[in-house]
């Protein structure tokens, strides 16, 4: 009798575990296997009468980055591996424009964006024709968009060090050191 | 009920219409509500703890289901059966429900189950809150497994080592439902600790003495303090990880003056003491067992007390020998090597003093104590290999190896599951009335047996030939085919064991031989009264006379009278000797805990995805809290005594 | 069923223990104080959790602080004194109500323990304003380094003490005035308990964010 | 007993040292066991004794003093067992430790990325500093110091044959030190889990003769000579105007990214995918094509080549010995 009505009761548990199930969260999707063409989707955008203030045409093609943290993480890597900062400096601006305000010359949707780096623009963005995947194309759109907060919360990165000029986890050892600590532990470790 | 209550008068002065029988009396005070909503409302010790063994034994069978298939995973190289975004997830979310929503939360239901019970007392000290405990803890269990099943279960291992659980390298939300799921649980564990240690403390049994509480009770006591001290370095180290990720704290971010390091400190300053925790209760059980079917009292019961605190205190030295393979002075490698070494002298003493125990009783090998015995024949095992960790140099070589798993398995599945499932057998009666299956109890403990051995043994073997732990793959020129194919198949023994064991629960539940007060000639005094234990536990409370409650004395057992009958009323003795103290009236069903829990949820989870949701939690718990605190309508018939001190 | 019916036969009993009273302690008191309510080992075992969190947060910070050649890191600031110091010292102050409103609920004197209660709680109202105002004197944001992350760490692991302790001294302060439940004046001794240990935790708080930047 | 990348199949002092301590460790370990299972064992025995002769539980104050005595002895002997551990594990530490009179020692600065292995070869020299990635060559017999940097996450850095592992984390400069007394060809393993393909984050260690090493050396340290046939010619126009030039370098070419491993010399290298896959034209061929299918989400993107560019770049490839 007691097992009966807990089973009916659990019942009730798994029935909600059930719903939680129905909305599944694409946001943390790691797609993987995507074999990107290296004739992708933004070939359409074989472009070269853009002018600044002008936004590319309209794409039909959907950026499956935009809303994927995990694209949005992989993006921000490649961003900071390429050195994207060199001229966007974390998206502040200094070369280039800066990434991180409304302002977009070029659009701001992902396609767009994608066709920016594509193409390359006048006064110094170079094109990357060729030498992207189009997977890490949307990637880069994405997390270039989540600086300007284009992006929903949820998916973006909790802390942007580099927007605020620091060094991100991923860099290499910092150098401040305490030079005591380096004293104390010869045989085994020397802080940086 | 042959006994004459002294108070009779009493109790049909304030309940004129009161049925004769003294039982009915007091089913009708204690027993929960109808229907759904009583059972939401209850506060009974015995519901809410029942309820949480079940939910625990749910979360062990999905982490179990989860470790099969890793192991069908790795039972060829280069098995491409689960990939190894899920394969992460799976063994993160294995070691982290069992290490927090199976084994704590299981010793602490069995605690809060038997430990009233055995110390003769009619509920836990506050029963609201512990129902409140019960809810956190379900909602945390539910929310990392939902999680699991909808691809955002945790990835990073059950030990989130930063910065890779960090903002930088787990992306998305499946950390931060791991570090919430911490929150919950530890709010659970630390609730059920002080249940334990407060109801232990002022309501024993007159005459229970601190040097006459049962080995089983010292254990819980023990293991709640553990829980005091440790399980708040884990709450902070994972709100630290989740405002590093949510609200950009720099705690663990080196470049910014943080450290890797600080995490694991914080964390195994938790995590050592945390095996413990859970294997201290598993020593009680194992007393309790022993002493039962030996037909004597525990031997050297000041020895096994002693031990079983020393063990409490010295767990709380070794946490630094998680982290021989980071920067560390040798003298500090020295000092944990040898606090590991100490710990296993009182260790030690518990197991010789059970030895001794069985050597000079008159021991009955039912199941029970089968499990007792493999508990000695497998844990020691991971004791022993647990010294081979403990010293630097060798665990520089196993240290992160299949070894890891091979070790943590003896001790865990023999230190407490294999004493958790003799107490399943040993209390099975106790709680529903009826008897397990002995031929089937049998065969499901040979079959665990074997399955723990087959399986476990080969992962050591596999440490020493130089596997890695927590990889999805094996290349297959690495020659660790063989010895995983063979851990793979001890998996399915296991499996099978525990099948079986489901098997003779649903089979006795629904046909078991009816089971009287005290089938098995018990020591202690949940064998007292009828099975199932009715709700208010003790007609009269037992006055206890010695270390042996039921032995000492073999007709009545001496009682007190003169609680309230028409009241939740329990009584209060002092600390050390166990005098009656006080009265005390205990809270009715209400639904007052339920709604905190869900205000600590809607906090925590909303918490999640937005910071404000803790704000808004917050302001919904101190409603829930100003609703639990404020006084009910004096009731009729209302006569405080007030001992106004000097 | 051999074995059952063996081991019944053998050892086990079918019945239950018949239970024989031979005390009545109807005559106990049903109000007492201090550590003989339950209520006061339990607010005991949550005050041994909090000060264990309280001294994880204390040791993350030293543990941060010798990661850096000077501290504060450069171009940090040094914390302000002023308000830290007012708060601490009116954290101090509110003990006194504290302990008058405890005696007082000791002597079941209503009058006086409302009185002292109120007292208490705007004192503690006032220390609760003045730690959200020291949040800002810390001088720096929680995320502009690891140091800021700890300091702010233990200053708010401890406001939340602080908020739980006023909050309920405001609770019992408005039961206590609404309705006179004989049995919550342990309690209200007992809010005065924590209120002790809540300013006792703070002064090595205190010295830790405020003063050990300044020594070292 | 020397089991093939076990722990007692030892090529250096630290790891014979330990797995010494290890045997003893364990026959210790194995020698109690058994103590505490024919305990046990009589224990019961004795007691079925009792049982069929109808006795009851033995509690009788001589039969408690003897007990008390024997668990005393047991307890002495176990906390007798622990001195001994707690010495020989003392002296086997103070035995592993860098050795402070080494000669010419030499220094390797080993840097792990998610999921592969950067080395750096320091030299009096700055000239000739020499990166190498998943493949660790050293000489026989002479003492390497070994510098722990981390990159992203941390990891561990672990040869069995040689010694324990070493964690590699961000933010600290850990070190360990090797050294071979034979020579072999070894597998090494990162054994912190790191994250997707932490399984598959390998090198190989050889170690071989001095000379044989000074070779190595001087060859590693040369650029990559420019393609002479056609085919490779074109390859290595795909490897610059493609997707490879933004994470690789070639020493000799435009090539200079350092997201990824160098690949000046890997034609000579026996693995490739961080010690997960031989060194093979058709294997090279399928981890471009799309590394995703041998190691799920590793950096490398998958790279839709058309056949004759992947011929061309494979030609060009196998030319960088």
């Amino acid at each position: 009798m007691r097992t009966r009505t807990y089973l009916r009761r659990w019942g009730r548990v798994a029935a909600i575990c059930a719903l939680g199930l129905a909305l599944a969260c694409e946001r943390e999707k790691r797609r993987f296997n995507d074999a990107s063409p290296s004739a992708p989707a933004y070939a359409a955008v074989t472009l070269d009468t853009l002018q600044p203030g002008v936004p590319s045409p309209e794409l039909t093609v959907k950026s499956p980055s935009e809303g994927n943290a995990y694209d949005i993480a992989q993006g921000k890597q490649l961003f900071e591996q390429w050195n994207c900062s060199g001229c966007h400096s974390h998206g502040g601006g200094g070369m280039g424009p800066p990434l991180m305000d409304n302002e977009w010359i070029y659009g701001s949707s992902p396609e767009n964006i994608v066709a920016t780096i594509v193409e390359g623009r006048p006064n110094g963005m170079p094109s990357f024709r060729n030498r992207i995947t189009a997977n890490q194309l949307w990637q880069l759109a994405a997390y270039v968009r989540s600086m300007s907060g284009l992006e929903a919360k949820a998916p973006s990165p909790g802390r942007n060090d580099e927007m605020q000029y620091k060094v991100d986890e991923q860099r290499t050892p910092f150098r401040t050191p305490r030079a005591s600590a380096s004293k104390t532990l010869p045989a085994k470790s020397e802080r940086p | 009920m042959s006994a004459q209550p002294l108070s009779a008068e009493r109790a049909v002065e304030s309940d004129p219409n009161s049925p004769a029988s003294l039982h009915d009396r007091l089913e009708r005070v204690w027993r929960n509500g109808p229907g759904l909503w009583g059972w939401l409302t209850s506060v009974n010790h015995k519901s809410i703890a029942l309820r949480s063994i079940i939910t625990a034994f749910t979360f062990f069978g999905i982490a179990g289901v989860e470790a099969a298939l890793m192991r069908v995973q790795l039972a060829r190289p280069e098995n491409s059966f689960i990939g190894p975004d899920l394969y992460n997830q799976l063994f993160t979310t294995h070691g982290s429900a069992m290490m927090f929503l199976f084994a704590v939360p299981m010793v602490q239901s069995v605690a809060l189950y038997f430990v009233p019970i055995m110390i003769g007392t009619r509920n836990v000290a506050f029963p609201r809150l512990n129902a409140f405990g019960y809810w956190t803890y379900l909602i945390g269990g539910v929310l990392l497994f939902s999680a699991l099943f909808t691809n955002t279960g945790p990835d990073q291992g059950w030990f989130s080592y930063v910065p890779l659980a960090g903002p930088g390298f787990s992306p998305g939300k499946r950390v931060d439902i791991w570090a919430q799921m911490i929150t919950f649980t530890e709010i659970a564990a630390i609730v059920a600790a002080i249940e334990v240690i407060v109801t232990v403390f002022k309501q024993r049994a007159p005459g229970m003495s601190l040097n006459r509480v049962p080995p089983f009770v010292w254990a819980m006591v023990v293991m709640s303090f553990m829980v005091l001290v440790a399980m708040p370095y884990v709450a902070t180290a994972s709100a630290m990880l989740a405002m590093d990720r949510l609200i950009a704290t720099q705690f663990f971010n080196y470049a910014e003056g943080g450290d890797a390091l600080l995490w694991q400190h914080l964390f195994w300053f938790f995590g050592h003491p945390e095996v413990y925790i859970i294997f201290i209760p598993g020593l009680g059980m194992v007393s309790a067992i022993v002493a039962t079917f030996s037909r004597r009292p525990v031997f050297g019961y000041t020895a096994v007390v002693l031990s079983l605190v020393a063990i409490g205190f010295l767990s709380f030295g070794l946490w630094v020998h998680h982290m021989f393979a980071t920067p560390l002075t040798q003298t500090g490698q020295s000092f944990f090597t040898a606090a590991s070494a100490m710990i296993a002298i009182p260790t030690g003493v518990t197991i010789f003093c059970w030895i001794a125990t069985i050597w000079s009783g008159r021991p009955r090998f039912d199941t029970p104590m089968l499990y007792v015995v493999g508990f000695i024949a497998l844990f020691t095992i991971g004791g022993l290999s647990g010294l081979l960790l403990a010293s630097v140099p060798v665990d520089l070589q196993i240290t992160d190896t299949d070894f890891l798993p091979g070790h943590i398995h003896y001790v865990l599945l023999g230190g407490m599951v294999f004493p958790l499932f003799g107490a399943l057998h040993y209390w099975f009666p106790k709680v529903t009335g009826r008897m397990m299956s002995e031929r089937l109890g049998k065969v499901s403990f040979w079959l665990l047996f074997i399955g723990v051995n087959v399986t476990f043994f080969p992962q050591l073997l596999l440490g020493i030939a130089g596997m890695p732990r927590r990889v999805y793959t094996y290349l297959a020129d690495s020659g660790w085919g063989g010895l995983n194919l063979t851990s793979s198949i001890g998996a399915g023994f296991i499996a099978l064991g525990m099948l079986l064991l489901v098997i003779n629960i649903a089979r006795s539940l629904a046909a078991g031989a009816a089971a009287g007060a005290d089938p098995w000639g018990g020591e202690t005094l949940e064998w007292a009264i009828s099975s199932p234990a009715p709700d208010y536990n003790f007609a009269y409370i037992p006055i206890v006379h010695g270390r042996s409650a039921l032995w000492a004395d073999t007709g009545d057992l001496d009682a007190v009278a003169g609680l309230r009958e028409d009241r939740r009323e329990v009584l209060q003795t002092t600390m050390l000797d166990a005098v009656p103290d006080s009265r005390h009236e205990h809270p009715d069903p209400t639904i007052v805990p339920l709604l905190t829990a869900l205000a600590v949820g809607v906090g925590l989870i909303w918490g999640i995805f937005d910071p404000i949701g803790f704000a808004v939690g917050g302001v919904l718990t101190f409603i829930a809290l100003a609703a639990w605190g404020w006084p009910e309508k004096p009731k009729p018939n209302t006569h405080e005594v007030v001992e106004v001190p000097k | 069923m051999t074995v059952i019916g063996e081991i019944a036969a053998e050892t086990g009993r079918q019945a239950e223990r018949p239970l024989r009273p031979v005390v009545n302690v109807s005559d106990l008191p049903s109000v007492v104080y201090g550590s003989r309510v339950v209520t006061w080992w339990g607010t005991t075992g949550f005050m041994a959790a909090e000060a264990a969190t309280l001294s994880a947060c204390v040791a993350s910070y030293y543990y941060v602080l010798r990661n850096y050649e000077s501290f504060p890191p450069l171009r940090t600031p040094l914390p302000d004194l002023l308000v830290p110091t007012i708060s601490l010292i009116v954290l101090i102050l509110s003990l006194v109500p504290c302990y008058l409103f405890a005696r007082a609920a000791k002597r079941l004197d209503r009058p006086a323990t409302l009185r002292w209660m109120w007292v208490a709680a705007v004192v503690m109202l006032i220390a609760t304003a003045l730690r959200l105002m020291e949040f800002s004197s810390l001088n720096v944001r929680w995320d502009a380094n690891a140091y800021a992350s700890v300091a702010w760490a233990v200053v708010f692991a401890h406001f939340t003490l602080l908020l739980a302790d006023t909050l309920e001294t405001v609770l019992f302060a408005v039961i206590m005035q609404t309705r006179e439940p004989t049995r919550y004046y342990p309690g209200v001794a007992e809010d005065a308990f924590y209120s002790y240990f809540m300013v006792a935790v703070w002064i090595p708080c205190y010295v830790t964010v405020y003063l050990v930047p300044r020594w070292v | 007993m020397t089991w093939a990348g076990s722990i007692f199949d030892t090529a250096g002092t630290p790891a014979e040292r330990i797995a010494r301590l290890a045997w003893f460790l364990i026959i210790v370990s194995a020698v109690t066991y058994l103590l505490v299972l024919v305990a046990t064992g009589i224990a019961m025995r004795r007691a079925r004794a009792r049982r069929t002769q109808g006795d009851l539980a033995d509690t009788r104050p001589e039969t408690g003093k003897r007990l008390t005595r024997n668990v005393a002895i047991a307890t002495i002997a176990t906390t007798l067992i622990l001195l001994v551990y707690v010495t020989a594990t003392a002296l086997t530490g103070k035995a592993i430790a860098w050795p402070l009179n080494a000669r010419q020692p030499l220094t390797i600065e080993v840097t792990g990325y998610q999921w592969w292995w950067q080395f750096r070869y320091r030299d009096s020299v700055p000239s000739n500093w020499l990166t190498t990635s998943n493949e660790l060559h050293i000489p026989v017999g002479r003492p390497v110091r070994v510098i722990l940097l981390s990159n992203d996450v941390i990891h561990s850095f672990w040869i069995p044959e040689l010694h324990g592992k070493q964690d590699l984390i961000p933010g600290h400069r850990n070190t360990t030190w090797i050294q071979a007394d034979r020579p072999g060809v070894w597998k090494a393993h990162c054994a912190e889990f790191c994250g997707h393909q932490h399984a598959k984050m390998q090198f190989d260690v050889v170690a071989e003769s001095p000379a044989q090493f000074d070779q190595w050396y001087i060859r590693q340290l040369a650029s990559a000579l420019p393609p002479t046939d056609s085919a490779a010619k074109r390859g290595h126009d795909v490897f610059v105007q493609r997707t490879c030039i933004m994470c690789h370098s070639i020493n000799g070419t435009e090539a200079g990214s350092n997201v990824g491993p160098e690949l000046t010399h890997i034609a000579s290298r026996p693995s490739i995918a961080a010690g997960s896959l031989p060194n093979t034209r058709v294997n090279l061929g399928r981890w471009i094509l799309n590394p995703q299918l041998i190691k799920p989400g590793v950096r490398m993107p998958p790279n839709a080549l058309s056949p004759a560019d992947m011929n061309a770049l494979l030609d060009y490839l196998e030319t960088l010995k």
